[in-house]
């Protein structure tokens, strides 16, 4: 089967899936439809392997599936761009979202929306297949909606609860809004370039290094920096960088699948993988960079901090995805554009083990979330407890798991970085390094270690703080049998935790030289000589064995240490410690604990504001001064005109006959002059 | 007594117009009755025959006198659906006050 | 070659008049077949407008041209090209449409409403294909009336105010253009206005004229801030008038732009294109705003109507081919996405007689396939790539750019503001728990409402995914046109 | 000698067949009344084939030239003749319900006609001024017919004594003019002040006198006032007659007068007639806004649309007066049908002037509806029906002429009117109906209603041959 048909095989495959398991669902049954959506992706995955040995032959592809449209020389086109940055996200696409779909096979198994689930997960695939795999910026921009409609369609998938269809419409909205500077910096480039295709436009990007633009009143900005600006803005939206941060979290919402899927594997990733394509456009602009090296920072450091305070699992896991995006985000940052798709990669893996793990804990307590009626699980779940500590221990970046090499190499870019802002992003990514491996322990402890805390009644003594609005509503409860203690989940879902905790282990090691130092990227990524402080590591290089031993004398693996250490103290040796901690940072932890009032900002200032602007607006600017005033107020004029005129007509001879006697007087007055 | 020249056409005109202004006025001043109006219509009528006859006579051209007793014949016809009209007025208001006249308006 | 243009214009009317000779209230089957009949051989009759069409010419198509008056140089002289072909189409399309989905809803003297639609969908294809000035004028004002009647005879409680307004609005600007035809006829001794393209008028005669057509065109389109008759009309307007209403007659006060405007006063337009731009933004910006807080669901639709006209607009006062095509486009679109939603309020409409959204809620639960659909045109009317609703405005974005940046951040807003008021009506009306009492009775689409919303779903679709058969039809045409507005005529 | 009578044939025969109507009707009694109606309506449209047979290209004239038969007198006799007619059939039911089936209805008809035609094909202000007392006072008399009505005596009185003033005024007019230029003949008139040495301000000043008199006839404002009290009042037949030939006669005199005789003066009249027509589409829409009285407010249209055809004039060419002729035309035959429907709708005891009733009128009958849906959208000059091409003609003329801004006030004059026209179709189709008692009408009337709606719609559509008529006749009759 020759390549260009294979290519075509990997995103039609879940799209055709989908699209008959979506529209004869019920006619097919529940048990054809999985299996249906399953093989789709199984497909995409095989095809996708294929397509990943054939380019690591040499042989990459750039061309054209058919024409969207040619509109005044500007061509706009659906087509493919096959180079090793896309074939390595079409394998973490598609093997997480094989791991998905057989872990819903469990998961959802009482669900009455059995099929309409597989159906979106499948066009779930379809769409961020079609993203990655995009030579152009129109179909990246399709693909970019169309995860997005997607992401609204699951979490608002059990539509009958408000808190999951508010929660769904405000991710499509922030997306929205990022999607709008993305729009901006798409219109810009096809302005600057006269065309959307990314051979042309990275060939030619040298050009317009210099050229700057004035955008009213404000002094001139280099073009580059304002279309990377533009596009990092479309970025923030999609992987959930501050302040576009604020919908990921309420995603949660949706079946833990999808978290695990979408908001900790691909959808969030898609930001820093356009980020990575851009390469030849965001190495022309230095204030660009720095813009997203601070912003990945901030992320990661202000999210991780929110990660210790949460109580529900799912949340703990969610604000760990954030923090580990800004870490990405601070690789692009700097240059280290493989080391964030290397972080990217392996981060797919740990924390879509961590998600599947929290899903299986959530089945086994019959939808208790709540960490804090946990506890003592080790026992009770041995392969869920042991997968999840791979996963933990990928997390903190403990050496010989993924975590640490990924992780490490992103610390150690920053260090070497001189990008402006380096230093507080390096200070961040350390403090970022004991936080995490903290709540990820915090994590692990409450829920598998410890005295059980699920036999007692009402909510448990530390309820209080963490906001009851979101969490209190757990998943309806779907599953049916209810009580009973806690018991390992069926093999169909802890196949796909084993599967995934393999890579979380050995994929660190495996790819760490090829991908960083290797030219295992080859054309797609472009770094310019003085921002490659990936080449400067490579000098230092020898060997994986060296990095580990180098890595374990230097601060990060202390640090993740300690944290661990601190997350033992507190919650094994001494629990009632955290509760006098919180009441004695009072302030701070209620600052956490409101998520910084973004929340409460967003609702009050553009939520609010629009509707008391819309308000404002259709009650005085269209009714009262449009209509009101000049509409009905010229009819009334006519009227009353009408009427004052009519009083003329008095019905008596002799004032008609003055009426003409003046008409008379006055042609003869005005013509006579 | 001064010697007295022969009245010239703007004399006639003067009379004709004064005549004129005169019915007119009578038309749109009259609060009392009908009959003041159609006499004022007459009146008008007559005015213009002046006015057509001094002309005649200074054109030196007859058509003008001719069309005068046209002038005549009309007015008389009119007078007399004028009356009619009076009378069926009477008849049906009542009274032939002018001021009756104003059911009609608006 | 037979005549297709007069065909698409007559059929319609003779079937309309047909239908009221035999149309009787006793027995509305009739009056219902050959109103259907009629819309099917009028549909039929456009097809070969679109599959003969030759998209390399800029020149007029299919023209006929008989003498009408000689006494005023006015001829009855048709022709379509590639701006205006795929909106005759579109008319017979929407009327096939309208006449099959008011086949139970309307009981009450069926033969007159559907003898109405009929003769306005003639009269509408008579001003799309109309090359002479006075013909056009004839049709334009002609139209007025039978949509006058739908509002007024079978619209809501306050029908009357709302027909009023809507004629006497449209009467307002459209008397104005009379004056200005006349004028120009003056200047040129003819109505051939593809003659006054040449005709040369000096700035200040220019800019009076641009006055009277803007006000003419700016009403129907509608632009901010002569819109308020919109959603008045659309809340009073029955389902079939206002998917009429929005899919096309809207769609001859933005064709009158490109085909009157642009190329009859190009240095006028070009002179007050910041003015026009502003008012589109407005447009786009404000009326997105006031969209946000409707409680009436057409009134929201016919808010977001105005909405995607203003990008129209701008994209036409952009004056590069993108802008134009993209506003045409968007046009198009309009027409498909704004008749699905006030369809899809219409199948509500007709089970529990409300259009408030806060009586609303839940709807997904009884009825799931409905649910599928509005999700579907909500997302186009948002703006979804994939759907019609993205190709203008993308392209008009795209457009908006090369001009200046911050018009296209202004116009990039509709993305936001699009998809909130569009989507929050979504969620209060369709998902969430079942409301109340009337939610739980729905009982989902019947086969007759099904194929009608899978139709334009398709469509739909079909625009988001393959634009280029519309966009190509265009391409030669819109060049013309801008190189006519390039050229100045002082 | 025959010969030399030639021209005035059409009114000789006219004036046999009153006279003959007027004696046979002594002898029937009341039932054989129907005898004397037949005849007068055998008169009518005798006559007018007669006029049709005659008609001939080159202008005659007549009677030492104070008569001129051409073809546009022609035309316009042809209209007046149909129209009254028209009238007569669309009247006859509401006379004979009231007690008005008498012969002296028809005589003072055939009499108001002859009047017409003499006004029209006059070709000196004596005859001209005979044929306008000849119609005006049938027209007098006609309005006081329904002898036990207050309110027609009211009318009859008031519309006499303004007209008798007015045709004051043209008289003392004619004789300032006679004074300037010597002679009553048209055409002699016409070279005096075009090349002659006649005196201008005599001129001026008999030209405004003139124009109040005409100005009276056409219902002009300020000289307006009786048409809306005249209207209202006298019995709805005679409403028909005096708002629609008569518009004729007067156009005829308007044209033969100012076009003709005083063209020298021709920037004068321009003037004043743009102050006439701009106050009258003002008054005259703005007014009929208030209106509740159907006949009132078609009284208003008609100042109104008085006001669009002195448009016409302005431009004083043949393009101005051909658009005048025309919109002249297409009014009467609008105007004829309006009243038409009102008259059809009229019952025993039942005035159907109020506008409530022509409530529900759709459900009533939806055929009349429409025919009274295409008589309003023609009066408020929207297309498809022939009022839009008269109006565009109209504003054409003026905009050629160069009143460009006169255009604009017009159309935004006629949008203020298209309200009032509005409301009649929104009471038709929108409203439920108030009384729905079935509508009985004599067949004929039905018959040649129909027509005279549909007409109106089959000349929207092809307005030409209407079109090309006025401007072959105008320009036959070589006065321009």
């Amino acid at each position: 089967m020759d390549m260009k048909a294979l290519y075509l095989v990997v995103p039609l495959a879940p799209l055709a899936a989908s699209v008959v398991v979506g529209l004869f669902g019920a006619r097919l049954g529940r048990a054809a439809a999985h299996w249906l959506c399953t093989l789709g992706v199984a497909a995409a995955l095989a095809a996708s392997f294929a397509i990943w040995r054939d380019v690591q032959a040499g042989n990459t592809f750039d061309g054209d599936v058919y024409v969207w449209a040619a509109v005044g020389g500007l061509k706009l086109a659906v087509g493919f761009l096959i180079d090793p940055l896309t074939t390595t996200m079409m394998l973490v696409v598609t093997f997480v979202s094989l791991m998905v779909h057989v872990y819903t096979i469990g998961y959802m198994a009482g669900d009455p929306g059995y099929t309409r689930f597989f159906s979106y997960i499948s066009l779930f695939t379809f769409a961020m297949l079609m993203l990655v795999m995009s030579n152009n910026f129109l179909q990246l921009f399709f693909g970019w909606e169309a995860v997005g409609l997607v992401s609204y369609l699951l979490i608002g998938f059990w539509y009958t609860r408000p808190t999951a269809i508010h929660a769904n419409l405000k991710a499509f909205l922030v997306n929205r809004v990022g999607d709008f500077g993305f729009v901006l910096g798409i219109g810009l480039v096809a302005a600057t370039f006269g065309s959307l295709d990314y051979r042309e436009v990275f060939a030619r990007a040298g050009e317009f290094a210099g050229t700057t633009v004035d955008l009213w009143g404000v002094e001139p900005w280099s073009l580059m920096t304002l279309i990377c600006v533009c596009l990092f803005v479309g970025a923030m939206g999609k992987s959930a960088q501050v302040p576009l941060h604020v919908w990921l979290p309420d995603s949660m919402e949706g079946p833990t699948p999808i978290s695990a899927l979408i908001h900790a594997a691909t959808m969030v990733t898609a930001g820093i993988f356009m980020v990575a394509r851009m390469s030849p456009l965001f190495e022309l602009s230095d204030t660009a960079l720095s813009l997203v090296t601070v912003v990945g920072a901030t992320t990661a450091l202000s999210m991780a901090f929110l990660g210790i305070v949460q109580n529900d699992i799912k949340r703990v896991v969610a604000y760990s995805t954030l923090s580990q995006l800004g870490y990405m985000t601070v690789a692009l940052g700097v240059s280290a554009y493989s080391a964030a798709i290397f972080h990217l990669m392996t981060h797919a893996f740990f924390k879509a083990l961590l998600f599947l793990a929290a899903g299986s804990v959530i089945i086994a307590m019959h939808h208790e979330q709540d960490l804090r009626r946990m506890g003592g699980l080790r026992r009770a779940m041995p392969i869920t407890w042991a997968t999840a500590l791979v996963g933990s221990l990928a997390l903190a970046g403990i050496p010989p798991f993924a975590g640490f090499f990924s992780k490490d190499a992103i610390i150690e870019a920053v260090h070497l970085s001189t990008i402006p802002g380096h230093r507080f992003a390096y200070f961040a990514v350390l403090a970022g390094v004991f936080i995490t491996a903290f709540y990820s322990f915090r994590m692990l402890f409450l829920a598998f270690h410890g005295a059980p805390r699920w036999a007692q009644g009402g909510h448990g003594d530390a309820g209080g703080g963490h906001d009851a609005s979101h969490d209190a509503g757990d998943e309806p409860d779907a599953h049916g049998h209810h009580g009973g203690p806690p018991k390992e989940s069926p093999w169909v879902v802890t196949v796909p935790l084993v599967l995934l905790a393999i890579p979380s282990v050995y994929a660190g090691w495996a790819y760490i030289e090829p991908m960083l130092f290797g030219d295992y990227f080859g054309g797609a990524i472009v770094v310019r000589p003085e921002h490659a402080v990936l080449w400067k590591l490579k000098d230092e290089w020898e060997g994986v064995a060296a990095f580990v031993r180098h890595g374990v004398l230097s601060a990060p693996f202390w640090l993740a240490l300690a944290g661990i250490a601190a997350a033992w103290y507190l919650y094994l040796a001494n629990p009632s410690l955290p509760e006098r901690l919180r009441r004695a940072a009072g302030p701070v932890y209620t600052l956490l604990d409101n998520k910084y009032y973004f929340d409460r900002f967003n609702e009050a200032v553009f939520a609010g504001g629009a509707r008391k602007l819309g308000g404002l607006l259709s009650s005085v600017g269209d009714r009262t001064i449009i209509d009101g005033f000049l509409v009905n107020g010229s009819a009334r004029l006519v009227g009353w005109a009408s009427a004052l005129l009519r009083h003329i007509q008095s019905g008596y001879v002799y004032h008609y006959a003055f009426t003409m006697i003046v008409g008379v007087v006055a042609l003869l007055a005005w013509f006579n002059r | 007594m001064p010697s007295f020249a022969a009245p010239t056409l703007t004399h006639y005109l003067v009379l004709g117009a004064i005549l004129f202004a005169i019915a007119v006025v009578g038309i749109f001043l009259n609060r009392r009755n009908v009959i003041i109006l159609l006499m004022a219509i007459e009146l008008m009528l007559l005015a213009v025959n002046l006015n057509f006859i001094a002309f005649s006579h200074q054109l030196g051209d007859m058509s003008g006198q001719v069309f005068v007793f046209f002038i005549l014949t009309v007015a008389a016809a009119e007078s007399a659906i004028g009356l009619a009209i009076l009378v069926l007025l009477f008849r049906n208001v009542g009274s032939i006050d002018v001021e009756e006249l104003g059911k009609l308006r608006g | 070659m037979t005549a297709y243009l007069s065909l698409a214009i007559w059929v319609p009317i003779v079937a309309g008049l047909l239908v009221l000779a035999v149309g009787r209230d006793r027995d509305p089957g009739a009056a219902r077949w050959i109103a259907l009949a009629g819309a099917v051989c009028g549909f039929v009759v456009t097809l070969p407008l679109f599959f003969h069409f030759d998209t390399t010419t800029s020149a007029m198509q299919f023209v006929e041209r008989h003498a009408w008056i000689p006494r005023f140089d006015v001829w009855y002289h048709l022709g379509v090209d590639g701006i205006s072909v795929l909106f005759v189409v579109l008319n017979a399309f929407t009327t096939l449409l309208v006449v099959w989905s008011a086949w139970e809803v309307i009981q009450t003297r069926v033969a007159q409403y559907m003898a109405a639609f009929l003769v306005m969908s003639g009269l509408i294809n008579g001003a799309f294909a109309a090359l002479d000035a006075v013909l056009f004028y004839v049709f334009f004002e002609a139209m007025l009336i039978p949509m006058y009647l739908i509002i007024g005879v079978w619209g809501g409680p306050n029908r009357v105010y709302a027909a009023v307004k809507f004629f006497l609005y449209t009467l307002l600007g459209s008397l104005l253009m009379l004056v200005a035809l006349v004028y120009l006829y003056g200047a040129s001794e003819t109505f051939a206005f593809r003659e006054w393209y040449e005709l040369p008028l000096e700035l200040s005669t220019q800019i009076l004229l641009f006055v009277a057509f803007f006000l003419a065109f700016a009403v129907k389109v509608p632009m901010w801030p002569v819109h308020t008759w919109l959603p008045d009309a659309h809340v009073e307007a029955p389902t079939g008038g206002s998917v009429v209403l929005a899919a096309i007659t809207l769609k001859i006060g933005a064709y009158g732009f490109v085909r009157f405007i642009l190329p009859i006063l190009p240095d006028a337009s070009r002179y007050l294109s910041t003015f026009v731009i502003v008012l589109s933004l407005i447009a786009v910006v404000y009326i997105g705003f006031v969209a946000l807080v409707q409680a009436d669901m057409k009134k929201l639709i016919a808010y977001s109507s105005i909405s995607h006209m203003g990008f129209v607009t701008l994209g036409f006062f952009l004056f590069n081919q993108l802008g134009t095509v993209g506003g045409l486009v968007q046009m198009l679109s309009h027409g498909f996405v704004s008749a699905a939603m006030f369809l899809c309020v219409g199948v509500l409409y007709d089970r529990v007689h409300s259009r408030r959204i806060a009586d609303y809620g839940g709807v997904v639960n009884t009825m799931p396939r409905f649910a599928a659909f509005v999700v579907l045109f909500a997302m186009a009317n948002a703006g979804l790539p994939a759907t019609s609703g993205f190709v203008g405005e993308f392209m008009v974005i795209l457009a908006a750019v090369q001009v200046n940046f911050w018009l296209a951040f202004l116009a990039g807003t509709t993305l936001v503001l699009g998809a909130a008021y569009t989507l929050w009506m979504v969620k209060r009306v369709v998902f969430g728990a079942v409301a109340n009492p009337n939610v739980a009775a729905l009982k989902d689409l019947d086969r007759r409402e099904f194929w009608l919303l899978a139709v334009l779903a398709a469509m739909v679709l079909l625009m988001g995914i393959w634009p280029k058969p519309f966009v190509d039809v265009m391409n030669a045409s819109v060049a013309d046109l801008l190189a006519h507005v390039a050229k100045s005529k002082l | 000698m025959l010969a030399t009578l030639a021209p005035v044939m059409p009114e000789i025969v006219l004036l046999s067949a009153a006279c003959a109507i007027l004696v046979i009707d002594l002898f029937l009694d009341e039932p054989r009344r129907k005898v004397s109606y037949w005849l007068a309506q055998a008169a009518l449209l005798g006559t007018a084939w007669y006029v049709l047979a005659t008609a001939h290209a080159a202008p005659a004239k007549g009677f030492g030239n104070m008569v001129v038969d051409d073809m546009l007198s022609d035309l316009l006799k042809l209209a007046a003749l149909l129209c009254v007619s028209a009238g007569l059939f669309y009247g006859r039911q509401y006379f004979a319900l009231r007690g008005l089936f008498r012969g002296e209805t028809f005589v003072l008809t055939l009499f108001a006609t002859l009047g017409m035609m003499v006004m029209i094909s006059a070709n000196s202000f004596l005859v001209l001024y005979l044929g306008l007392e000849l119609m005006s006072l049938s027209l007098y008399a006609l309005v006081a017919l329904h002898r036990t009505q207050a309110a027609a005596a009211e009318a009859a009185m008031k519309y006499f004594v303004l007209g008798a003033m007015a045709s004051g005024l043209f008289l003392y007019g004619t004789s300032m003019i006679y004074g300037a230029t010597g002679s009553f003949d048209i055409d002699a008139v016409m070279r005096a002040t075009l090349d002659g040495p006649a005196n201008r301000i005599l001129l001026v000043f008999g030209l405004v006198f003139v124009l109040s008199g005409i100005a009276f006839k056409l219902g002009a404002v300020p000289y307006h006032m009786w048409v809306p009290d005249v209207y209202h009042g006298a019995p709805t037949p005679v409403t028909l007659l005096i708002g629609t030939a008569p518009k004729l006669a007067a156009f005829a005199l308007t044209l033969r007068v100012l076009a003709g005789a005083l063209a020298g003066i021709e920037f004068d009249w321009q003037g004043m007639l743009i102050v006439l027509s701009l106050l009258s589409m003002i008054v005259g829409n703005v007014v009929a806004i208030a209106q509740s009285n159907v006949k009132r407010m078609l009284a208003y249209s008609t100042i109104a649309n008085m006001g669009y055809m002195l448009m016409g004039f302005l431009a004083a060419d043949l393009n101005g007066l051909s658009a005048a002729l025309f919109y002249a035309i297409t009014y009467v035959l609008t105007s004829l049908a309006s009243f038409g429907v009102i008259l059809l709708l009229s019952r025993e005891g039942f005035e159907c002037d109020a506008l409530d009733d022509l409530r529900g009128l759709n459900q009533r009958s939806p055929w009349w509806a429409f025919i009274m849906l295409l008589v309003m959208f023609s009066l408020a000059g929207i297309p498809p029906t022939v009022g839009f091409y008269a109006k565009f003609a109209v504003i054409e003329a003026a905009v050629n002429a160069q009143f460009v801004w006169l255009a604009v006030v017009a159309v935004l004059a006629s949008l203020v009117g298209a309200f009032y026209y509005l409301r009649v179709v929104k009471l038709m189709y929108f409203d439920e109906p108030v009384d729905r008692s079935a509508i009985e009408a004599r067949g004929d009337a039905r018959a040649i209603l129909s027509l005279n709606g549909l007409a109106l719609l089959a000349l929207g559509i092809l307005p030409q041959p209407l079109m090309g008529l006025c401007v072959v006749a105008l320009t036959q009759s070589k006065f321009l």
